[in-house]
This record gives structure tokens, C-alpha cells and sequence, in this order.
């Protein structure tokens, strides 16, 4: 198929189409709203429902019902947004219902900016909802991966019943690239959803969706099941790239937009004969921990890069484990850096590096 | 001469009075003398031949432990 | 080897946006590698908008352009915003007809089109982006006319198909512009 | 020969309620799974458990059910009637759930018309969490958040959630019914099951809303609560009809 | 003063109206309803406000008012009420406004239990809130400690203007102990509230609250001012014990209740003549990680033990940074170990060691 | 002797208002500083700002003044005037922000009777993000989020603000008004300003909703849009008192 | 004989045009061949004789950009 | 050494949550350390309630009791959940008015009051649990009757002070029941 150009919010509206996605719930908020308003024009011709909730909490309990019923089913937002649908994402987790959650990220703390930003890095692989749960979180740097990871990713929810972010910023969002929207994905044997309410039609004991354990010996349980979803999660779905790995001297780690910087910049620095690798991340929680195994001996330092003042950088730190000095470099609030910004930053890393 | 009759789920009955006095003819009253396994003491009807089964008191059950029959 | 990096500023109304993406459509169309990004959010409304695109045989990283080939200044403020960005012996483009100043850099090649005028002639003083434009092609010749105007009939539908014949005017307009006035 | 006039439903599991002794929570579930059961959509229903003191009916009710997040029944409804337009759907909520924290999702549920039931437990105090004070509690009511009774100065009037949807074009049926005598409780089921026909119908946003008994928050006896609720309650929240679907008007 | 016997969440409460506390706005939740309960009693008597709002989210927010207009504010609340009000302390952070803010915690994820619960860990400690932005978070393990944080937690709040949170489990909240309310606690020097809305009085230009800075650079700015802030954070408020940590073998960290219990497993192993040492942290942002250059040489593990699936073990690593080997125990959804399986655990993890 | 009959207010800060050409946003501004410098209250007022187009209208207020998350402006206000009674204090907030998100914030304002005031700008549509559907949105209207026109079998009917408010007890002044001629911005002020002075009296919740346009999202000259508020808006929404307190009643 | 005078803040101006229908006596345009430093044409009078100082203009002006006098 | 580790177990409306209380707040009059902890939620309504109580010379670590040397079974779901705690040759006390059954466990004491009639012989059914306070005061001897009458006066307030006299009776009546049938 040939690519076409689409804005990534357009293309990701439409990848959900293509995988399926039979309803959409959101609310708009910028730099996404470009999502919603290409379901609102398309969803019906895919037979689907696309619905403006009347807020972000009411949207991802709409989400929270259609999923319980059964149906695949996606929500958009950005930053603050996510924030609202934080006690939401928890009950389905707790539930164990699967959905797409796309974030496209903008600047905060609070109103923020509406410029792209990684900063909800914490809000999405730690669970800004209550109690003990994870959402897998894909973070993708180009439209192509956007695209395919949003259609894997309804497999994966379902896979799973747990859901699944797609952690983008505004750039991606608001940015066009050729993109081939109906490229082959691997695709998983998903079990059929016995779970859903959809009447019981004479046929079978009534079902409930809950997240609800009075008893503390019944929620540990119920816990240790999720926990060990979890542990297999971690187990099978860590996804990353690492890129001019071979004697490196020093290892970026940085994803999505900040990840193809970094490209850029490794590139120049390359120019310079300065060997530096990309460990990028896809999936962001589980957090490629493997990855770090295939770092080589050559490598005297990481340097998490990230558009945030510094969130990524804990997972780095504890996959590193003490083996290797962590630096950071970050821009932040909507600030893109350009990549002579990363040179400079690896360059003062690995003066102060050989200094030790 | 009975023209109803009421069945009590006592296991069921919290002993909480509404069917005592949602009864026209007031046959009802807490059993003396006598706890459930919840540790209530249930309904009992006390006069049953005057029960005109009305189902006033399974109206008002909010355990729903009564069943009323016509004869 | 192609790697071309754009920059298109103007007023919101001007239609910067399009001109930016109908060199990245006319970019994938060659099958070229191509991103385009706005600026976007309250900012673009009455103030001033902008966009970038990269276009290039390569894969295109690094979305950011710091360094543009290219830079196309439709309105005055985006003069003293964008003429830094050319890189050294790059070009800028002014839209002479609404910019009454002229860059200050002398490391450039600056190109002046009076395209609101030239628009304003041919009957439609919307059309100064596709002078822009056209003069774009004619100093480049990265596209053919006939590939943008294919797009632009893909791009308006049947709704506003009777627009062709002015915006083809346009970028004839602008391509002989150039060519009287910057022959190379 | 004998003929059974009342008997549980199968509307209703075999679990017994977790309410109080004599709150009329019971009575409510029992009607709305009656007539369930009557109109024949046990099978088909799907019900939204809110969080109060119903939180756990989804053990009760004989049909599927969702448990929703305190106040949200209203939205997870419409994403369930969204997607499965053919069942039937109801949330069963207090007044806590549905009149403080979920005030914008029943709004924009009725706003929408979304075509649901919605069965709305006004008992005046929030149950579950131990009796504090609820929009609906009334003027110089105790509770333990209006320990000196309930001000109209600070806390304002309490809100009547009938007349307040009524105003909303998409609310299709509203009336608000009371379960304080056996003729009441027969009237009130009268309600349920037009509040379900309406849907059945696919006429829109139906609502009923209960005054509602908490003998235990309200330190009252079952039965003189059911005359609290006879005596202050109605006196403030009148009976009756609020709105009606055009076809169906007296 | 002679203590008195408290419940935690009046004690907590009433060490509120201690410090000067003038309002609250919070929405019932067990286990903290008595917190609210006990206030709406005693405020008027100290001339505070006290609300009950319509939610959360409205608390939250009627938080971040009456703090931005300059006065002492607390709101308190339990797990899933605290993710419904992220977004609202995201924007407090974001517009630097000073409050208390209570989480009693309970088991989740979702509706979940009431039952006590350390499992939202992450959710304080990561801000579930979007943006760069980390709230000061208190976890004391018994009411005396809980009352004199409470009462620092005003001062400290107001002298970064940073939101501040005390997390205690629903045990802390449902006990009763003996408390001195009145006990003395260190006092900051605060600056005066120059930037907040009490009216212009014609004395001075008008101030705003705010967290929208549209411009990519100016948030950039302020998220480093921020920044800049959490470090001075990390650098001075650091606060923790260590117990028993001469000669001992083996460290476990652990907080609030489950230090408690763990004090009692190490009474137990100690008689069985095996030295197992404490850390604790009684703040858990920062995470005191200077505690663990004071782990002496003769450790050889440290076990962290929460009352979760494990979520404080990702600070632990990071502050140990791969010198001793990490283990983990927890109890999850509101059950609370015994101090025997806690001894079981050092025990099997002692062994392990050994084995390595 | 010239005399000056109009100036710029000095409730106004001298910052260039961010609204597009046309806006009416601009028009309401000036009412609400004009009413806040001639009541002589600029230097005890609070402003709440929204998110929406106003979200910078702490800049354009002369006097103090607090940004709100969306929807919660009314939740601001309360946990302000409950600590400064004595100071002024006022939300503007927008359809999608009062009558959407914040639509629990709102009512329970209301309910409550704070004594605060509110003045809502209905312009039918999301102005900030980009002109997606509001609540209020008018039926067969185009937006982004509705793009064949809104659906009132999909959407529901627009919701009407001010009559739903004017059923809660606690409401104590409730106007609808318009811009879009000088008349009716001359009433429009008046309603403004006794909005402030019931909040001056100590009377309780005072709400003003103005007719207001959108000529970007609309697709509309400014004077267009002027005309289909006229035609079409003030039609769905009819403009007058929907409550006033009693001796102000005429 | 004008009995009103009006002045308008150029650089304000957005050039809606709202004062110009505004005006009962049609005494308003948008300045032809100028545009101000925000890109817009703004407002002019074109017969301030006629001008009687209503304020009509100012009640509709979004931008508060006129003043008016009596004279 | 004091080091008590108390459980009462009961319905909730059999005052089992005052029981224990009044053993904490004893002992902080007397300058003990103590900890008292309520099961809480909504399994408290209707169903069975109970509260742990620590009272001891040392500071009170962990609060959860596993081995308890006293359990206070005030009905009869409360023998099966709570017999099991009490820590080897630790102490039982049943009501035996509402418990029909005895004790499994042989290596504990156990002890026997019928709180209820004995509270119903003194005219008020709802003084037992003040019965089995004084059994376990009479058994213990760790606190003075005077000290319980005195706490209950500061939580009865003006209000209820009439109760005084009731309690005061069935406290001395459960001292006397174990000096009679449990002579040490
Ligand atoms: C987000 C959230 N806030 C608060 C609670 C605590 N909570 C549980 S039930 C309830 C109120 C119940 O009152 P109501 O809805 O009137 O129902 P009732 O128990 O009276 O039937 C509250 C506040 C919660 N579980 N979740
Ligand atoms: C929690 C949250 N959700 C969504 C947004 C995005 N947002 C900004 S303004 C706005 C709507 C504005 O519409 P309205 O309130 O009608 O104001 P207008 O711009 O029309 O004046 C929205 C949805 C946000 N900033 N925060
Ligand atoms: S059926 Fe009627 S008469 Fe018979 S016991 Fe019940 S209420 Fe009384
Ligand atoms: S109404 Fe039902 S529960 Fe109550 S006493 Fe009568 S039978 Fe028992
Ligand atoms: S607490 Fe009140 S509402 Fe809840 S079950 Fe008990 S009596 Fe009913
Ligand atoms: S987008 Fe609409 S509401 Fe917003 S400033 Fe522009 S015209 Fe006004
Ligand atoms: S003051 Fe009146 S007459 Fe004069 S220009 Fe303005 S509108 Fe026209
Ligand atoms: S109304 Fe104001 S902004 Fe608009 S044209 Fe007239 S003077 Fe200019
Ligand atoms: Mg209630
Ligand atoms: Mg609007």
C-alpha cells in the first residue's frame, strides 16, 4: 500500500478504526482533538459509536461500561485530562478490563501549556490511580509505529484485560508523515471475553464486572492474580530498539520524539567519530529492563534524555542497577531541544566521565 | 376462617417490624424467646386463621422472606 | 541528495499551513521522506502561524528544524521570528507585498515576491501563498506545477473545484517571477 | 386450592441483602426485580451497582451487572447502552452517589436522553459510610458531617434531583415515589415498570426517584423511620409525576 | 500534658486545628470519615471553615482557592478519592499553593477494600498527576508521630508552597493511642503570603494564582524553578529513623504500619540471636536516601516490606544503586503480616544469601 | 465643556484582550470590570478564570485574580469566599466549562447558595480547543464534533442552564442576557451589576448567562454571528429573569 | 453640527466591524489602505460632524477601543 | 511485666467496641502503653464486630494481635473466628448466655459468665459486656473497678450519668460471678 500523509491524531484515530475499535468516549482537549473529531466524521461508517462524554471522569467510565459489555473501545486525552481518568484506569485494572487510552502529551504541572512534553512519564508507568496496578504504556516516535502499536495494542488489552496507554506528545499528534495505515501487525489468540455483560440471554448465570473485595484475604488474591499478570507482562511485552550499539562509548536511552532527536544527534556525533548507541524504549512500562543486558562493555555511561525535567531516568536507574554512571539531559514545558543540545550534553558526559 | 396464609423465610427476617405493622389485622409480632442464626429474632404470625392474605407485610418486607398464599 | 528543511510563517489566515503541506504531500508523492508540523493551539488564532516540513531521501529524525534550507516569510512579524533559522547560504522567500523591510543577513539568499500584489492582479488576493509557492518551484524545481496541482484538486474536492484555474495561475505567477527577477 | 399471591422473585439471587434490618433499599430491590422479571428482560438486563450502601447489589440482582465508580453509574450506562442498544440497562444509586459526586454524569445522561433507567435511593444521609450529611438531607437534620443539624445558611436548601432533571428536555419520564406503606410501595412499582417500559420503547432517560429509609444513620426504628420519611421527607419532596413521555400524559 | 487516648483520624484532626489549620474541604470515604466528622464538629469553635463538598474533585479544588487566597487549608480523603483529585494537586503544585492534603490509605486497585493498604505508594510518592511536579509526602507509624507531623506539615508546606501529604493506612486512622497534641515541633521561619488573592485593598497591584504559562519557554522556566525547589526538598527534608543498625545483618525498610510490625519481628529475631536492622522513612518524597550511606558493612540484604504488591522496592533500588542485594515482602489489600512471617522472610532471604 | 460618556474602564487592566476579531467575549469583559469598578469594588474582587477562550483573562481583570482547572471555577470561588467573606468574589466561566466538566461544580454551588457570582458565557460551542460540540450546542449545528449537525437522538437537546439552575432553591438570581445589539448590552450590564450587589447584600448565588458568539468556530463574520445569536440562539434560550430574591421581584 | 466626538485606539482595533453596524448613523468604516501593527484594518469615522456622542459604537466595541465625548 | 493483648468479639450492638476502650483508656490512666484498633466498614453493621486492645509497660510495636492472652467472645460466631488466637494457656471469657457451645482448645483457661442474664437480673440486658469487664477485672487484677466507673462517667457525660449505678452494679457482678466460680 502506498503511504499516505496523515496527522498522527488522524492516523491514530484510524488505526483504532482498522483494529477495530467499535467506540470511542472523550472529551477534547489540545493537542489532541484531532482524534475525536476524525471519529465523530468516521466511526459511523465503521458501524461504531463515537460519543463527546460530558467530561474526562464521565468518558473513561463510559469507557469502563462498554468494555464491561464487551466491545473494543478506545479514549483520548492529554496530560491534565489523564489525570481525571486516573480513579477510572484504576478500576478497570481492577476490574481487568481491557481499552486503549491514547495520551498526547502536553506541558504541565496543572494547565501547563499545550506544547509536546514526556513529563506525565510517572502519571502513566506508576498508576496515578489507587493501589496496586499497571497499565502497559507504548511510546512510540513515529506515525508508522504509532499506527501499528495502536493495533497491536487492542490485542494486547484484550490479551491481558488490563489497558493499554499509548503515550504520545502534541509533535506526534499534530505532525503528518507517510503512513501506512493498514500494514501487517502480529496479531495474539485472544480468549474469547466470557466476562462481558451482555445479558445473560437465558444462556448462562448473570456475570459482574467489580472491583469491589471486602474481604482483605479475597483483594490479596485478587492482588497476587494482578501481580502476576503483571510479572508475565514484564516477562513478554518488553519492546525496544537499540541502535549503533557496537562499540559505543556512551548509551542514550530516550523514546518517542526525544528518541528520534537523539537519532539526529548521534549522527552528527558520529561525524565527529564520537560512537554513541539509542536504547529506545517502546514500551515503557514494563520498562525493557532486558535491554540493558545488551548493553556493551565498551559503553562508560547512560544518559537518559527526556523531555521532562528527569521522570524516565528512576526506570533507568534501577534497570542500571549501579553498573553504570546515570546522567540526564531534558528540556521541558513544550521546549524541543535540537540535537546539537544532545551532542553538547554528551560531550560534557564524557569529559566528566574520563575526569573520574 | 383463614382465606390466606403466610410462610416466613426465618433465616431470612432481620426482625425489623414492618410487616408487623403493615398488617391490617395486626397478626404479626417478633417471635419471643427465640434468635435466628443472625441473632434476630424473627417474624411469626400469631393468629393465622384471621389472615385474609392481603400481602400488606410482603409489601413492606424489606428482606423479602415472606410468601403469601390465597386459599 | 535531496534534504530539503522548510520553514512556511505567516498571518493564520494566509494559508501557510497548506503551503507547508502541499510540499510534504508533493514530497511523499516522490516518494519522498516527509514530516510536516505546525504550530498549534490558541497562538495560531489571530497571531501568527507557522509550520515546518523536511523533506529528504534519508529517514527524517529529528522533527525540529534549527537549521532551514528554506524559509518563507509571509508577514512582517515573521521576519524578525524566522530569518535566524536560514542556514548559512540558505534562502528566504519574503512576501515583499506585506514585508516593507529586508532581511539583515547577508550569509543568505533572499528572494522578494511581492505575492499579495501579483494575487491581487490575477483577481483573488488569497491565492499570494500559491505565488509563494510557485516561486519556490522555480527556484528549486524540486516539483513539477502539474504535481501541486493535482494535489490542490485532491485537496478541494468537487466543492471548490472552479479555485483550480486561479491557484494554477498563481504558481505560474510565481514560478516566472523568479524567473524574470532571479534568473539563475 | 391455594394460589401463591406473593413470592420472591427471580428477579432477585438466593443471597441474603447486607442492609440494615428494615431499610427499604430492600423494598426497592425487590420491585425493581420484579419487574424485571414481569416484563420479561431478566435476561437481557444489565445493571450498574453505584457505590453506597447498594455497592454489593450485583450480588442480588438475578441478571448481569457492573459495578461502577462512586457517582459514575450514569456514564457507565451509556457506554454499556452505547455499544448493546438491544439490553436493557439500569443504575440503581443513592443519593450521595447520584445528587453530590455524580451530579454532572446524571445531567448529561438525561441531557443526552440516553436511553436508560435510572433508579435514584434518596434516604436523606449517606448510608454507607456511616450517615453524613447528602445534598438531600433535610433542613436541621443531625448527621455526623451536621452535627448541629443541617444549616440552610451554610449548606444551603437540600436539591430536588426530580424537579431539577425535569427542566431537561431529554428527560423523557421523572417521578419521584415513596415505599413508607404497602399502597405506596404498589404505586411505586407502578413507576418501575413504566420508568423500564419507556425504555423498552427506546423513549429516553427514565427516572424514579424513592424516599428512602436509614433507620440506623437516622437513630430510628424502622418503622418510626418509614414515619419520618411519611411526615418530613415527602413534606419537602412531594410525590408524584415530573415529567412524562407525550403519549403517555393523564 | 498527659496523653490522651485519640482516635487517628481525630487526633490527626484536631493536630490540624493545632497548627492553625482554618479550613477544610474534603467528601466522607472510610477509612478517614471521622477526620471530616470530628472537624465539622470542632471547627466553628477555632473560627475555621468546614465544608463537605459535592466531591473530591470540587474539595480539591476549593482547596486550591482557599489556599491561593492565602489561608491554612487541609483536605483528607482514602485512595480512590485521592486519584479523583490529582489533577487538582497537579495544579496546586503547578501554581505552588501550599495545603495538607490526608490519604488514609485502603487496598485497591479500584473500588478495592477498606482494610488498611500501603499501596498507593506511587500514586503520592510519583504524582498521579500530569507534569513535572512531586508532592512532600509524610508517612509516620504512630499517632504521636502523626500529630507532630501533621502540625510540621503546615510549616512545610507553606515554606516551599508545595501541596504536602500525610500517608497513613486505615489502621492509623481507626487506632486509638495515647497522644500529647500539644507536644512541641520544630517551626520554619515562613515568609509572608505576599502572592495571594486577599484583594488588591488598593495597596498593591493585583496578584494571580496560576499555572498556565502558554509560552514552551516560560513553562520551561517555571518547571526548572520547580525543579530547582524539589531539590532544595530532597536536600533538607529527608527524614527517617534507623533502628538497630549495628552489627546487623540485614536492613529492611519499611514505613507507617508496617514498621511497627516490623519492630517486632526484629524483636523476635534478635532474640533468636539474628541482627536485622530498620530503616524507615517518615518521608517517602523525598525518600531518604541519604539514610542508606549509614547502612553499615555488615549488611548483607536489605528487605523492603510494604503493605502492597511492592512499590516503595523502586525507591529502595534506586537509592541503593545495586550495592546489596533487595528483596521484598509485602501483604497486600488490607491484610496486615505478622510479625512471624516477617521473620520468615529475613530468615529465607538470609539463607538465600548464603547460598549465593 | 465636552464630556466624556465613554472611557475605557479602569476595571480593565491595559492588556490587549487575546479573543479573536468580533468576539463577544470583549463586550462581557468590559460589563463585568465596568460593574466592578462602578460598585467600587475592584479592590476587595476575586476573579476566578476558566479554562476556555477567557483562560487569560486574569490578565484583562484589574484586580486579583485565580486560574481554575476546567469546570471547577465554581469550586475555587467557594473555598475563597468561605475564607474571605468579606471580598468580592466572581467566576466567568464558558459553556463547555460550566455547563459540561463542571456541571457537579456548578449545581452544587448553587445548591449551597454561595454567594458568589457567576457569569457564564453560552457561545454554543467549544471556542478554545477549536469548536467542538458544547451541551449547548444547537440542534442540526455543525461543529468539529459533530460534523453532519448535532443529532438530538445521538446528543440530546441543548441544555438550558439557567432554567435548570433556577429550580434549585439556593439559586438566588438567575438572568439570561445578550450582546448583540447596545440595547440588549446595556441590560446586559444591568443584570451584572445586580448580580454584584446581591453578592454586596450577603443574598446568596447570583448567575448571569450571557448569549454570547463564536464568529471563528461559528464560520461567521463577527456581525454574522451577532445575527444568528439573535436569530437562532435567543430563540432556544430566551433571555430574561429566571429567579430573583423576593423584594427585588417586580 | 456634531454634539458627539469619538476616538478610537488604532492599535486595539481588530477591525470586526461591530461599531460600524452599530452606529445609527452609518457614520463608521474600516480604514481602507491601512492596516495596524496587529495586521488589521481598524475602524475610522467618515463623518464626524454627524456624530451625536450615543456611544453605540462603544457599547459594541469587543476591544474597548473607543471613547466618546459629548461636546 | 504488663503486656496484655486483648480481643473482643462480638455483634456490633453488644458495646464490644466499648470494652475495649475502656481496658485502653484504663491504661493509659495509668500510664501504660496502649493500642486499641476496631474492625470498621460496613461488616460492622449487623454482622459481627470486634477490636484488638494492647496494653503494655513496653512501647506497643506491631498492632496486630495473633496471640492474644485475653479473648472476650461475646456470641457465637466470634468463638469459632477468635478462639484460635488466644495464645497458648491464655484466657477465654465466654458469654456463655449467648454462646451454647464450649471451647475445643484444652490449653487455654477458660471462663464462663451468662453476661446476658446476669445484666437482665441487674434490669438491663445491654450492661453485659460491663459483666465481662468485671470478670476479667476480678480475674486479672490490673485495674480498679473505681478507675472503669470513673472513664464511663467521662464518657456518659451529664447525659447519661443515671447509667452510672447500672454499670457500677454489673461491673461488681462480674467481679463477684468469677470470685464465686473461678476462685483463684
Ligand atoms: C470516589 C469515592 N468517594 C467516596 C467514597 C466513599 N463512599 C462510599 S459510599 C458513599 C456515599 C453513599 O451514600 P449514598 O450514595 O447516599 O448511598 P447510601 O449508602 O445512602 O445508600 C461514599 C461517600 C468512595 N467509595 N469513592
Ligand atoms: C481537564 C481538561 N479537559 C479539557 C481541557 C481542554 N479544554 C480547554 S478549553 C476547553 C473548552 C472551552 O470551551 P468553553 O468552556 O465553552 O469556553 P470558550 O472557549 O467557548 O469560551 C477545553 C475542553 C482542559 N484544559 N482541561
Ligand atoms: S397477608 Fe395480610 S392479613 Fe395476612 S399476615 Fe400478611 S398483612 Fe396480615
Ligand atoms: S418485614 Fe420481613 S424482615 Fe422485617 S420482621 Fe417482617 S418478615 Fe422479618
Ligand atoms: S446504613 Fe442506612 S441505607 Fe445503609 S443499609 Fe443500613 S439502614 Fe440502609
Ligand atoms: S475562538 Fe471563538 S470564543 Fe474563542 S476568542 Fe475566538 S471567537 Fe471568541
Ligand atoms: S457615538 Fe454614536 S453616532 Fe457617534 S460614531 Fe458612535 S455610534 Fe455613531
Ligand atoms: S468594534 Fe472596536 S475592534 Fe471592532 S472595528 Fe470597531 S473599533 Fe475596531
Ligand atoms: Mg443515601
Ligand atoms: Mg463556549
Amino acid at each position: 500500500m502506498a503511504k499516505v500523509m496523515m496527522k498522527g491524531n488522524e492516523a491514530m484515530a484510524l488505526a483504532a478504526l482498522k483494529a477495530g475499535c467499535k467506540a470511542f468516549f472523550g472529551y477534547p482537549i489540545t493537542p489532541q482533538s484531532e482524534l475525536p473529531e476524525y471519529l465523530a466524521k468516521h466511526m459511523p461508517k465503521y458501524g461504531g459509536v463515537f460519543l463527546q462524554a460530558e467530561s474526562e471522569v464521565a468518558a473513561i467510565n463510559m469507557v469502563y461500561g462498554a468494555s464491561g459489555a464487551g466491545v473494543r473501545v478506545m479514549t483520548s486525552s492529554s496530560s491534565p485530562g489523564i489525570a481525571l481518568k486516573q480513579e477510572g484506569i484504576s478500576y478497570m485494572a481492577g476490574a481487568e478490563l481491557p481499552a486503549v487510552i491514547i495520551n498526547v502529551m502536553r506541558g504541565g504541572p496543572g494547565l501547563g501549556g499545550i506544547q509536546p512534553s514526556q513529563a506525565d512519564y510517572k502519571q502513566i508507568t506508576r498508576g496515578g490511580g489507587n493501589g496496586d496496578y499497571y497499565v502497559i504504556a507504548y511510546a512510540p516516535e513515529d506515525l508508522q509505529e504509532t499506527v501499528n502499536v495502536i493495533k497491536e495494542a487492542f490485542d494486547v488489552a484484550d490479551l491481558y484485560s488490563n489497558p493499554v496507554m499509548i503515550a504520545v506528545d502534541g509533535l506526534i499528534g499534530q505532525m503528518m508523515e507517510p503512513v501506512d495505515v493498514d500494514m501487517e501487525v502480529s496479531k495474539r489468540e485472544l480468549p474469547e471475553k466470557t466476562w462481558a455483560t451482555t445479558g445473560t440471554q437465558g444462556k448462562r448465570p448473570p456475570v459482574n464486572i467489580n472491583s469491589l473485595y471486602l474481604d482483605p484475604l479475597n483483594l490479596e488474591k485478587h492482588a497476587l492474580k494482578l501481580a502476576e499478570k503483571y510479572r508475565l507482562i514484564k516477562e513478554n511485552e518488553q519492546r525496544y530498539e537499540l541502535v549503533n550499539m557496537d562499540g559505543a562509548e556512551l548509551v542514550i536511552v530516550a523514546f518517542g520524539t526525544m528518541a528520534r532527536i537523539v537519532r539526529s544527534a548521534i549522527e552528527l556525533l558520529s561525524e565527529e567519530g564520537i560512537k554513541v548507541g539509542l536504547l529506545r524504549p517502546i514500551t515503557i512500562w514494563p520498562f525493557p529492563e532486558k535491554a540493558f543486558n545488551e548493553i556493551p562493555d565498551s559503553v562508560k555511561g547512560i544518559l537518559s534524555c527526556e523531555l521532562s525535567t528527569g521522570q524516565m531516568i528512576d526506570d533507568v536507574k534501577i534497570a542500571n542497577n549501579g553498573r553504570l554512571p546515570v546522567g540526564f539531559f531534558g528540556r521541558t514545558g513544550g521546549m524541543l531541544p535540537e540535537p546539537e543540545e544532545i551532542v553538547s550534553a554528551v560531550k560534557a558526559m564524557l569529559g566528566g566521565l574520563k575526569h573520574e | 376462617m383463614a382465606k390466606g396464609k403466610i410462610t416466613v423465610d426465618i433465616d431470612r427476617c432481620k426482625g425489623c417490624g414492618l410487616c408487623i405493622e403493615a398488617c391490617p389485622y395486626d397478626l404479626l409480632e417478633l417471635t419471643p424467646d427465640f434468635v435466628n442464626k443472625k441473632g434476630y429474632q424473627p417474624m411469626r404470625i400469631h393468629t393465622p386463621e384471621e389472615c385474609i392474605g392481603c400481602a400488606n407485610c410482603a409489601m413492606m418486607c424489606p428482606d423479602v422472606c415472606i410468601t403469601v398464599e390465597r386459599l | 541528495m535531496i534534504n530539503e528543511k522548510i520553514i512556511c510563517a505567516g498571518f493564520g489566515g494566509q494559508g501557510v499551513m497548506l503551503m507547508g503541506q502541499l510540499l510534504a504531500y508533493a514530497a511523499n508523492e516522490h516518494n519522498l521522506n516527509t514530516l510536516w508540523y505546525p504550530s498549534y493551539g490558541p497562538e495560531t488564532r489571530g497571531g501568527t502561524a507557522n509550520c515546518s516540513v523536511t523533506i529528504s531521501e534519508m529517514k527524517v529524525n529529528s522533527p525540529v528544524i534549527s537549521q532551514a534550507d528554506t524559509v518563507f516569510v509571509m508577514n512582517l512579524p515573521s521576519l524578525a521570528k524566522f530569518e535566524g533559522k536560514v542556514k548559512p547560504s540558505g534562502r528566504i522567500l519574503i512576501n515583499s507585498s506585506l514585508v516593507d523591510k529586508k532581511t539583515e543577513r547577508t550569509d543568505i539568499n533572499a528572494y522578494y515576491i511581492p505575492a499579495n500584489e501579483i494575487a491581487l492582479k490575477l483577481g483573488n488576493p488569497r491565492v499570494a501563498n500559491m505565488v509563494m509557492i510557485g516561486a519556490y518551484l522555480g527556484l528549486t524545481k524540486l516539483f513539477e506545477k502539474e504535481t501541486i496541482i493535482k494535489l490542490l484538486k485532491k485537496s478541494f474536492g468537487e466543492e471548490k473545484a472552479h479555485l483550480i484555474p486561479i491557484n494554477d495561475a498563481a504558481l505560474q505567477a510565481g514560478i516566472d517571477y523568479i524567473e524574470e527577477n532571479y534568473p539563475q | 386450592m391455594s394460589k401463591i399471591v406473593f413470592q420472591r422473585t427471580k428477579g432477585l439471587t438466593e443471597k441474603e441483602f447486607s442492609y440494615c434490618p428494615g431499610c427499604t433499599h430492600g423494598i426497592i430491590h425487590r420491585l425493581v426485580a420484579e419487574v424485571l422479571e414481569e416484563l420479561n428482560i431478566l435476561d437481557k438486563a444489565i445493571g450498574i451497582s453505584p457505590v453506597g450502601c447498594a455497592v454489593m447489589n450485583y450480588e442480588f440482582f438475578n441478571c448481569d451487572m457492573q459495578q461502577a465508580a462512586h457517582g459514575r453509574a450514569p456514564a457507565v450506562a451509556t457506554g454499556i447502552k452505547r455499544v448493546r442498544p438491544d439490553n436493557i440497562v439500569f443504575t440503581y444509586q443513592g443519593d450521595g452517589d447520584l445528587a453530590s459526586i455524580g451530579t454532572a454524569e446524571i445531567v448529561h445522561a438525561a441531557h443526552r436522553s440516553e436511553n436508560i433507567t435510572v433508579i435514584f435511593i434518596n434516604n436523606a444521609v449517606y448510608g454507607m459510610t456511616g450517615g453524613q450529611m447528602a445534598p438531600t438531607t433535610l433542613v436541621g437534620q443531625k448527621t455526623t458531617t451536621s452535627p448541629f443539624g443541617r444549616d440552610a445558611r451554610l449548606c444551603g436548601e437540600p436539591i430536588r434531583m426530580s424537579e431539577l432533571l425535569a427542566t431537561i428536555p431529554g428527560a423523557t419520564y421523572v417521578e419521584r415515589v415513596s415505599v413508607h406503606d404497602p399502597a405506596n410501595v404498589r404505586k411505586a412499582k407502578r413507576a418501575v415498570k413504566k420508568a423500564f417500559e419507556i425504555q423498552m420503547k427506546g423513549l429516553g432517560f427514565a427516572f424514579v426517584e424513592f424516599i428512602s429509609t436509614c433507620p440506623v444513620n437516622w437513630g430510628k426504628t424502622p418503622q418510626e423511620a418509614l414515619n419520618w420519611a411519611k411526615e418530613h421527607m415527602i413534606n419537602y419532596y412531594p410525590l408524584g409525576v415530573f415529567r412524562e413521555p407525550k403519549e403517555d400524559a393523564q
